[in-house]
C-alpha cells in the first residue's frame, strides 16, 4: 500500500491509527445542514466505512473505517455534500481540496436559540467561502453571545455575537426585570437612576439579557450586529490558553477582513520547518511581536466607529 | 357606503387626514422583537397604507397610545407645577374589533371607575377609531367566546382584499374624502371572525371562590411574574406613579405614571414592606378573576376581550385561555364536586 | 368637556410636627374641608413622590397625618417642619361613620400604624362621650418604643378601657404583653349582639382579631376594618388597592366586615 | 398554547427563538453513532421540523423547526436512538427523562486518532450511563490526549487521556526521534543521558508523542490508562476561565467516583434561587471554598498511587 | 517424518526444549504498538504452543536476537576491559521462509563480509530454527518474487492446522521428542506461499545509474527519515557504537553497538560536521539499491527477503514494493527511453 | 568455531603529541606491524568512544595519526599526553600501494585533513625519491592556521613542487591563494599519459580537482582517491562506509578512480 499521506490529509482524510484505514471528514460549516443530506453520510459509512460515524467536536462529520483504496469512491459520493454545503472546490469529485483550516465552528447561534444575536451559520459559511481551501491551520468559531456555548476562546478566531441594547425610556415601567437580569445572568452594567435605567457601555457585553427580560420593548436589539473579535485561544500540549479580546463592537466585513489579512501575515512569517506544517499563530506571534501582528491583521480595516480595540495584548494560561 | 380604493389612493386619503391626524396603526418594527432578526408589531405612527401591518397580530395592543407605558403628569420647578402638555393633532388609531372592544374598558375604568381622569379623558377625546376588518382569527384568538369578535362603533372601517382598499366612514368628513378618493361599493362591511381556533368557556357560576382551587399552584412554578401578559393586554390599565429630579438640576422635575403589572413583584407592596399575593400563582388568580369575573361582577361584562396576546407574549408558555378552560373543573374542585 | 385633573395636589402648612418614634411623626396640617374618620390624603413633595397617608386626627382647620419613613418619599417629609408645606390631595375613600356606633359599646382593636385611622374615631367619642355608649381600646405595639400617641394612650384611658400590649413588656407595670387577640376573650361587653367592634392592623392581626371578636358574640355586620394598601392614584385607576371586584381608594378602605370576609388578596 | 417550558426543557426540547416551534436535542454521548440511525434523524427533520438539523458543538444533533404539539410524536420516533445509544430513560417513548446534564462530549479518540489515548466514545458513554438523567447542568468532556481538540478546558469536568509511557532501555538505539518530538510538539520532557533517554516525569504530560516516534517499539504505552482531570472550566459572560488541574494519573474509577460525588456537592450546596435552576458549580465552590469542595469531591476515591493531586486550586480567566 | 501434536503435547515439547533452549517466537505484546490500543507482534521468549503468533506477521523480525537492538561488547573499568558475556542456553527461533532466508543474509554480513563478528556469531552458533508454515501471504508480502517463499534449511518445521501442531525436524533429538509426544504423520511438510498480493519486478537492467532518476525525488517530501523500514527489516544490520561512562560512577563504562539505519539524520556524519545523502529521497535511493542491487552485486543474490514489514511499519505509508516497481520506468527515464 | 573478538582493542603509549592548529594534533603512537599508508586504525579510548583516523606517518615502530578536536573521543584523546595511552585497533582497508607510483610522476591534490592520508605517500617518495621521479603537491586549506603538517611542507619544498594555497593568503608571500584546482591547469606534468594522481579531501575538491587532472589528460585509472567515512567497525559489519556495493573499509578507503568515479553517495 503506498499512499501519500500528506495528500490524504489534505484531502480531508485522515491517517488512522489502524493500518490501511482511514477517515473521511466532512465539512459542515456552522455545522448546519439539510436532512436529505444524510443518506449519503449514511451510504458512504455503510458502502466504505465500518457503518458507524462520529460527530466531530467541530460539528463536522467523520466517518471511520474507510480502506484508503477507496478514496476516489468517497470523494464521489461526498460531492453532493460538498456541493450543497457550498464549499469551495479545486476540481469536482476530488473531494476536499484542503483540510488545514479547520471546518468553521458555530453553535446553533439566532436561528433558533432565544440568545443568539446572529445567523451563526450563515456568518460561518460567509467565511468558510471567503477562506477555504487553505492549508493553513486556522480554527475559526463562531458563538451567537456572550454564553460563548461554542467555546470560540479555545479557537484561533472566537467570533462572540452581540447586540448593542437601544434603550426607549418612555417604554420603560420601571420593573427592573432587566436590571436584576443583568446583575444576576450578567455583567452588572445595568443602574436604576430616576426610575429608568442607565446601561454603562463600557461594562455591557452585549449580550441581550436587557432585551430579553424586558416585558415592555423598551429594550430592543440594534438593528446593527455587533461581535467581540477574540483572538488565539487554544489548546494543546504546552500552553493551553483562552483567547484575549482584541475586538469589541466589532463588524463582519472587519472581521472577515482581519481573518484574511491574518492568513497573509501567517504566510508571510511561519516557520517553514514547524513539524507537519503546524505552527500555532501564537507562537508565530511571540516571535514577530504582537505589533508586527496587529500592523498585518488591521491593514485596509474600516473599523465602525464603535469598535474598540484592546491594546497591548496578553495571553496567558497554562504552561506544562 | 362603502369605498374601494387603490392603495395609492389610500395613501392620499392618509395624506389628507395627517393634516389634522396623526395616524396610528400596527406596524412592523423590524428585528425589534425580544429574540434577534424577529420582528415587533406595535402601535407606530403611518403615513401609508403599506405601513399598516394587517397581516400579524401586533404583539402590543393600541392602549399604549391612549395608556402610555411612561407619561409625565407634571413638570415641577422649585415652586411650580406645570401640567404636561397633549398632543396637538387629533389621532386615528386602526384597530381590529377586540381592541375596539377594549376601548370601552379603558373608558369604563377611565372615565367612569371613581373620577375620570385628567390625562386619559383629553387624550380620548381626541381619538377617532377606524376598525380594521378582521377575516380569520389567530391561532390564540378567542373573541367569539368573549363576544368581542364584532363592532360597529367605529368611526371608519378598513379592510384590504386582493390588494385593494375597502373603506367605509362614519365621519362625515371623511366620507367624503372617500368619495373622492375611491369608488363606491355597495354592501361593504368589515370582516369579522366568526369561530377561533381557540375557544373558551367561563363557568357561569364562577366566584371568588376558586380561589381555594389547586389550579393555581401550577403557576407558582410556571410563572416568572415578568408582566408581559399585563404589558401586552389592551385591558390592563394599572399604573405606577414616580417623581423625580432631574439629574442635571435637582431643583427640576417630575411626576409620572408608568404601566405597572399585578404580576410583577412589587404591586401590591405597602408601605413597610408588606405586600401581597406573594406567590406567583396567586397572582395569576387575580389577574384571571379581574379579567372573567370581578370587572364584570362591577361592570356587568367581562374584562377580557380575548385577543389572546398575553398568551403570544409570555416566554413561559403559559395560556391564558387554557386556565379558563381550567376555570370549570376548578369550579368543581371547590364546590366538592367530582371526584372525592 | 374637561374634566378637573384631580392629580393635582395644593400645598398645605404643616401646622405642628409631633414626633413619636425615631420614624414616626405625627404632622398637623392646615385643612379646611370635610374628612371622614379612615379616609386617607394623597401627601407628596413633588420630586420625591406621593403616598396615601390615612388621617389619624381631625382638628378645627387641621388634619393630623401620621407618617412612618419609611421610603423616598416620607424621608423628605421627615426634612419638613412647622412652617413649610406639603402637597395634598383627598380626602379619598370611605372612612368610618361613628353615626353607626352611636350609642353602642364599641371595641376598638389596632395593631402598630393601624392606630392612626381609628384615632379620629376613639376621639371623637372621647370628645363625645355622650354619643358612645363605652368604648374599649387594645392596641399593640411591638415595643415601647414603637408605641405611637403614648401621650393619648394616657389620656384616653380616664375615659375608656385601654389595654396596651407590647411583644414584651419587660417588666413594665403600664404595659400588657402579648398579642391583641390574647385580651379580646376577657374583654368586659355587655352586650356583644349590639356591640360594634373596628379592627386596624396588620393581616394577620386583624384576621385573628376578627375571629376572636366572632367567639365573643360580636355579629359580622357590627365589626369594621380598614384596609392598606399603597394606591397611588386614590381614584380607582392605578389598580394596586384592587381587591376581587373592589377598589380600596373607592370602596374603602373601610369594609364592614360582611363585605371584607369574602375579599381574597 | 399551552406549554410548560420547563417540562420542555426537562425533555430535552428547547424553548427557540420562534414562537410555538421547539427544537429536539438528541444526545450523542461521545459523538459516534451507528449510521443506520441517521434515517430515523432524517425522518423527524422532515415530517416535524423543517427539514434541516444542526450538529451541536456538544455532537448532539439539534433538529429544528418542531411545533411544541408534535413533541409527543418525536418522542416515539426518537426511541430507536435512546435504545440503540443506551440512553437511561424513565419511560419509553417519552422522549428524554432530563437535561440539564448536557450530552458528554468526546474527540474521536483511539477508535481512529492516533494520538487518542484510550476509547472517548466508551468511557463517555459510560459516564453518561452512571449520571444521566440528571437536571444539574453538568458539562462533562473528554479528549484523548492532551493535545485537547475536544477543548475540555472548558467544561466543568474535563478528562484528558495520557499514557504513562514505558521505555525499554535495550531497544533504544538512541535516534532521537522521541527526544526531538518532545521539545518540538509537546513540553520538552525528554533528555538524552548516555545514549538512552530519561524522562522527567514531573514534567512528563502524559501524551505519547515518544512512543508514537519510536521507531523501535523502545517507547510503548502503559497497559494502563491514565487521565488528568481537570475542573470547572467555563464560558459564560461573567467569567470565563480554563479549567485547573486536579488530579494528574488519576484512573477512570476515580474519576467515575469523583463526577458523582460532585453531583451531591452540588444538590447540597447550589443556590435554590440561581435563575434557571443554573449555577455553575464555580460559583458554588466560590461559596463553599475549595476545601469543601475537595472534601465532598474525594470521599471514598481511591486513587491510584501514581496520582498527583494538585493543591490548591485557583482559577483566572476573564473577568467582566 | 512429520509428527502431528495436540497443542498440549507440543506444550510439553516445549517444555523439553526449555531445558535447554530459550525459545523465541513472534509473539502478541497486548497495546504494545504505537497506538494505544494496538498490538505489537514481535519476538519473545515463548512457554507454549498458544503464546506463538501465527495469524498475523511480526511487526519486528527474528533480527533482534541475533543483533538486539542495543548490545554491550565491553564492559570497561579504570584499567580493564571485561568482554560481555553471551546468552548461556541455546536459543530456538520460530520464523517464516522470508526471515530464515535472512538469515543468510545476515550471515553473509556478519560471517564473511570482512572479518566474521564475534559477537554475532558466537551467538548464531547456539541458533536452531524452526520454519514456521505459511499457508498465505499477508498483503504486502512479496517473498515469491524474491524467491524466499520456500526454505529447506530448516531445524525443525511447525505448523498449526486446524487446532493441531505439525512438526518435522531434522535434529535427532528433537525428533525423539516429537515422536514421544506427537503421532507421525506422513508426508508432513510445511506449508508454503506460491503467490503473493503484493507482486514486484526488478528491472533486469537495473544499474546505479538509476540513481539519476526523478524517481527518488517524490521521498524527499514523503520520508521522514525515521529508519522505522531499516529497524523492521530482517535484514539490515546496520549499527553505531556508543561508548559511555556511567553515571554512578564514571571510572565504570561500557562500550555498546545499537541498530543503526540509513535513512536517520547522523548515519554518514563524518568527523568535522561533514554528511552524505542529506535528502531523503537519496537515502530512500540508497537503501532500496543495497537491497535489490548492491548486495546482489557483492554477494550475488538479493537481500531484500520480500516481507513486506518496511511497508507496513512505514508510518508515511512508503511502500517500497511499490518503488521497485517504479525501477522500470525510472531506468527508462535515465535510459533516455520512454517520452522525450 | 571461535573467532577472535576484532573489536578488542590494544593500549597503544603516546609516544609523542605535535600540536599543528589549534584543534590538530598528530599523536605519534607506539605500534609494531605492517601499515599502508592510507590505512586506517579505530582509535578509542575505553567509554569515551571510537574513531576511525587515518595514519598520517608511518616511522620506525610508530606511527602517526593526526586528530581532529571534533567530538566526545577527539575532546577526550586531546586530554591525553605523550606516555600515556590509547587504544588502538587496526590497520583496517586498503591503502595506497605505492609500487604503482614508482618511477612515475606523481601529482598530489589534497585538501584540509585530507593530507594526513596522503602524507605517508609524500614522505615515502621524500625518503626515497629515487623510488619516484617526480612529485608535485597541491595543498590547500581555509587559513594559514588551519594548515597542517607546516614544517614539513616547509621541508618538502626542498624536493618538490609544491603548491601551498589558502582561501585568503593576506599577502603572505609563502602562500598561494585560492583554490587547488586553480592550480592544476599549470602543473608541469612531462608525460601526462603514464602520471599518477591522488586527490584526497573534501566531496567537492575531490570532484573538481579530478576534473582538472582528467582535462590535464591525465588517465582515470591512474588516479587514486580516499574516501573519508565514519566507520564503527572497521571490518565490513556496522554499514556506515558503505557507499554502492562498496565498503570503503573494506574495499578502501583508497580506491582507484575507475571505480570510485561510478560510486553515488
Amino acid at each position: 500500500m503506498d499512499i501519500n499521506v500528506k495528500q490524504v490529509r489534505k484531502n480531508a482524510f485522515r491517517v488512522t491509527k489502524t493500518r490501511g484505514i482511514t477517515a473521511s471528514r466532512i465539512r459542515i460549516p456552522g455545522g448546519h445542514l439539510d436532512a436529505d443530506l444524510l443518506p449519503v453520510i449514511q451510504r458512504i459509512a455503510q458502502e466504505y466505512g465500518d457503518g458507524s460515524i462520529h460527530l466531530t467536536v467541530r460539528q463536522g462529520v467523520e466517518i471511520p473505517g474507510i480502506r484508503y483504496e477507496d478514496m476516489p469512491q468517497v470523494n464521489q459520493l461526498l460531492q453532493p455534500l460538498i456541493d450543497r454545503m457550498g464549499i469551495n472546490q479545486e476540481e469536482p469529485g476530488t473531494g476536499y481540496s484542503s483540510a488545514g483550516t479547520r471546518n468553521i465552528s458555530a453553535c446553533i447561534g439566532n436561528r433558533v436559540c432565544p440568545y443568539g444575536c446572529y445567523d451563526t451559520t450563515a456568518f460561518a459559511q460567509r467565511i468558510e467561502k471567503a477562506i477555504f481551501p487553505h492549508d493553513l491551520h486556522f480554527k475559526i468559531a463562531l458563538t451567537g453571545c456572550p454564553n460563548d456555548c461554542a467555546k470560540v476562546r479555545l479557537h484561533d478566531f472566537g467570533i462572540i455575537g452581540m447586540t448593542l441594547p437601544q434603550y426607549e425610556k418612555d417604554r420603560c415601567v420601571d420593573c427592573r426585570a432587566c436590571v436584576k437580569a443583568c446583575a444576576k445572568k450578567s455583567v452588572d452594567a445595568l443602574r436604576t437612576v430616576n426610575y429608568k435605567v442607565e446601561r454603562n457601555h463600557e461594562k455591557c457585553i452585549g449580550c441581550g439579557e436587557c432585551v430579553i427580560n424586558c416585558p415592555t420593548r423598551a429594550w430592543t436589539r440594534s438593528q446593527e450586529q455587533y461581535y467581540r473579535l477574540v483572538l488565539f485561544g487554544r489548546t494543546g500540549k504546552r500552553n493551553p490558553r483562552l483567547a484575549v479580546d482584541f475586538i469589541k463592537w466589532v463588524d463582519e466585513e472587519s472581521i472577515l477582513k482581519i481573518i484574511k489579512n491574518t492568513y497573509a501575515y501567517v504566510q508571510a512569517h511561519i516557520d517553514p520547518n514547524a513539524p507537519g506544517g503546524k505552527e500555532h499563530i501564537g507562537y508565530i506571534v511571540d516571535r514577530t511581536g504582537v505589533q508586527e501582528y496587529l500592523k498585518w491583521a488591521l491593514q485596509d480595516v474600516n473599523l465602525p466607529d464603535c469598535a474598540e480595540v484592546s491594546s497591548p495584548l496578553y495571553w496567558s494560561g497554562l504552561h506544562y | 357606503m362603502g369605498y374601494r380604493l387603490s392603495t395609492d389612493a389610500m395613501n392620499q386619503v392618509l395624506a389628507e387626514l395627517g393634516k389634522q391626524y396623526a395616524i396610528y396603526a400596527p406596524k412592523c418594527y423590524p428585528g425589534g422583537n425580544t429574540f434577534s432578526e424577529v420582528d415587533c408589531i406595535r402601535y407606530g405612527e403611518v403615513h401609508t397604507v403599506e405601513e399598516i401591518e394587517t397581516e400579524r397580530k401586533s404583539d402590543y395592543s393600541f392602549k399604549e397610545l391612549l395608556l402610555p407605558f411612561s407619561e409625565t403628569l407634571f413638570f415641577f420647578t422649585e415652586n411650580t407645577i406645570q401640567e404636561a402638555s397633549v398632543i396637538e393633532k387629533d389621532m386615528v388609531i386602526f384597530l381590529r374589533s377586540c381592541d375596539l372592544h377594549a376601548v370601552r374598558r379603558l373608558d369604563e375604568i377611565y372615565l367612569r371607575n371613581g373620577l375620570p381622569d385628567f390625562y386619559y379623558q383629553r387624550l380620548r377625546e381626541k381619538v377617532q377609531f377606524v376598525l380594521i376588518g378582521c377575516p380569520a382569527a389567530f391561532d390564540s384568538c378567542f373573541c367569539v367566546d368573549m363576544g368581542t369578535n364584532r363592532s360597529d362603533n367605529y368611526d371608519a372601517a378598513f379592510e384590504l382584499r386582493g390588494g385593494q382598499v375597502y373603506m367605509a366612514a362614519r365621519h362625515p368628513q371623511w366620507e367624503a374624502l372617500l368619495r373622492q378618493y375611491g369608488e363606491p361599493v355597495e354592501g361593504f362591511a368589515p370582516s369579522y371572525v366568526t369561530e377561533t381556533p381557540t375557544r373558551v368557556s367561563i363557568p357561569a357560576d364562577l366566584s371568588p371562590a376558586v380561589a381555594k382551587s389547586t389550579v393555581w399552584d401550577e403557576y407558582d412554578k410556571r410563572c416568572i411574574g415578568c408582566g408581559r401578559c399585563n404589558y401586552a393586554c389592551p385591558t390592563c390599565t394599572c399604573f405606577t406613579m414616580q417623581d423625580i429630579y432631574y439629574t442635571d438640576n435637582a431643583k427640576a422635575g417630575e411626576r409620572r405614571r408608568v404601566a405597572a403589572s399585578c404580576m410583577v413583584d412589587g404591586f401590591t407592596d405597602v408601605a413597610g414592606g408588606g405586600s401581597y399575593r406573594k406567590k406567583h400563582g396567586e397572582r395569576m388568580r387575580f389577574k384571571v378573576l379581574h379579567k372573567v369575573y370581578d370587572f364584570k361582577q362591577r361592570n356587568g361584562y367581562q374584562m377580557c376581550v380575548g385577543c389572546g396576546r398575553c398568551d403570544d407574549v409570555c416566554p413561559e408558555y403559559i395560556s391564558f385561555s387554557a386556565i379558563l378552560n381550567k376555570l370549570e373543573e376548578a369550579m368543581q374542585e371547590v364546590r366538592g364536586d367530582g371526584q372525592q | 368637556m374637561t374634566v378637573s385633573n384631580e392629580y393635582l395636589s395644593h400645598w398645605a402648612e404643616i401646622r405642628e410636627v409631633i414626633p413619636h418614634t425615631a420614624i414616626e411623626y405625627t404632622f398637623r396640617m392646615a385643612y379646611q374641608g370635610a374628612v371622614q374618620p379612615g379616609q386617607f390624603f394623597q401627601v407628596s413633595i413633588p420630586k420625591y413622590g406621593e403616598a396615601p397617608i390615612s388621617v389619624s386626627g381631625i382638628g378645627e382647620g387641621t388634619i393630623d397625618l401620621t407618617i412612618r419613613r419609611v421610603g423616598r418619599v416620607t424621608n423628605e417629609v421627615f426634612e419638613r417642619y412647622a412652617g413649610e408645606r406639603l402637597f395634598l390631595r383627598g380626602p379619598y375613600g370611605i372612612g368610618f361613620d361613628v353615626e353607626l356606633y352611636r350609642g353602642r359599646e364599641v371595641v376598638i382593636v389596632a395593631g402598630g400604624t393601624g392606630v392612626s385611622p381609628v384615632r379620629p374615631v376613639i376621639e371623637h367619642f372621647y370628645w363625645h362621650p355622650e354619643l358612645g355608649r363605652k368604648v374599649s381600646l387594645i392596641a399593640g405595639f411591638k415595643s415601647r418604643e414603637d408605641i405611637l400617641f403614648a401621650e393619648d394612650f394616657t389620656r384616653w384611658q380616664e375615659q375608656m378601657d385601654v389595654i396596651l400590649t407590647v411583644d414584651n413588656n419587660n417588666g413594665d407595670p403600664d404595659l400588657r404583653q402579648g398579642l391583641v387577640t390574647e385580651y379580646i376573650p376577657a374583654l368586659a361587653i355587655a352586650d356583644p349582639a349590639r356591640a360594634a367592634a373596628i379592627v386596624v392592623g396588620p393581616p394577620a392581626m386583624m384576621r385573628f382579631s376578627i375571629q376572636a371578636l366572632l367567639r365573643r358574640g360580636i355579629a359580622e355586620e357590627n365589626i369594621w376594618v380598614s384596609y392598606e394598601r399603597k394606591m397611588c392614584c386614590g381614584i380607582g385607576k392605578c389598580g394596586h388597592c384592587k381587591i376581587d371586584d373592589v377598589y380600596v381608594c373607592l370602596d374603602g378602605p373601610v369594609f364592614n366586615y360582611t363585605r371584607a370576609k369574602d375579599l381574597a388578596d
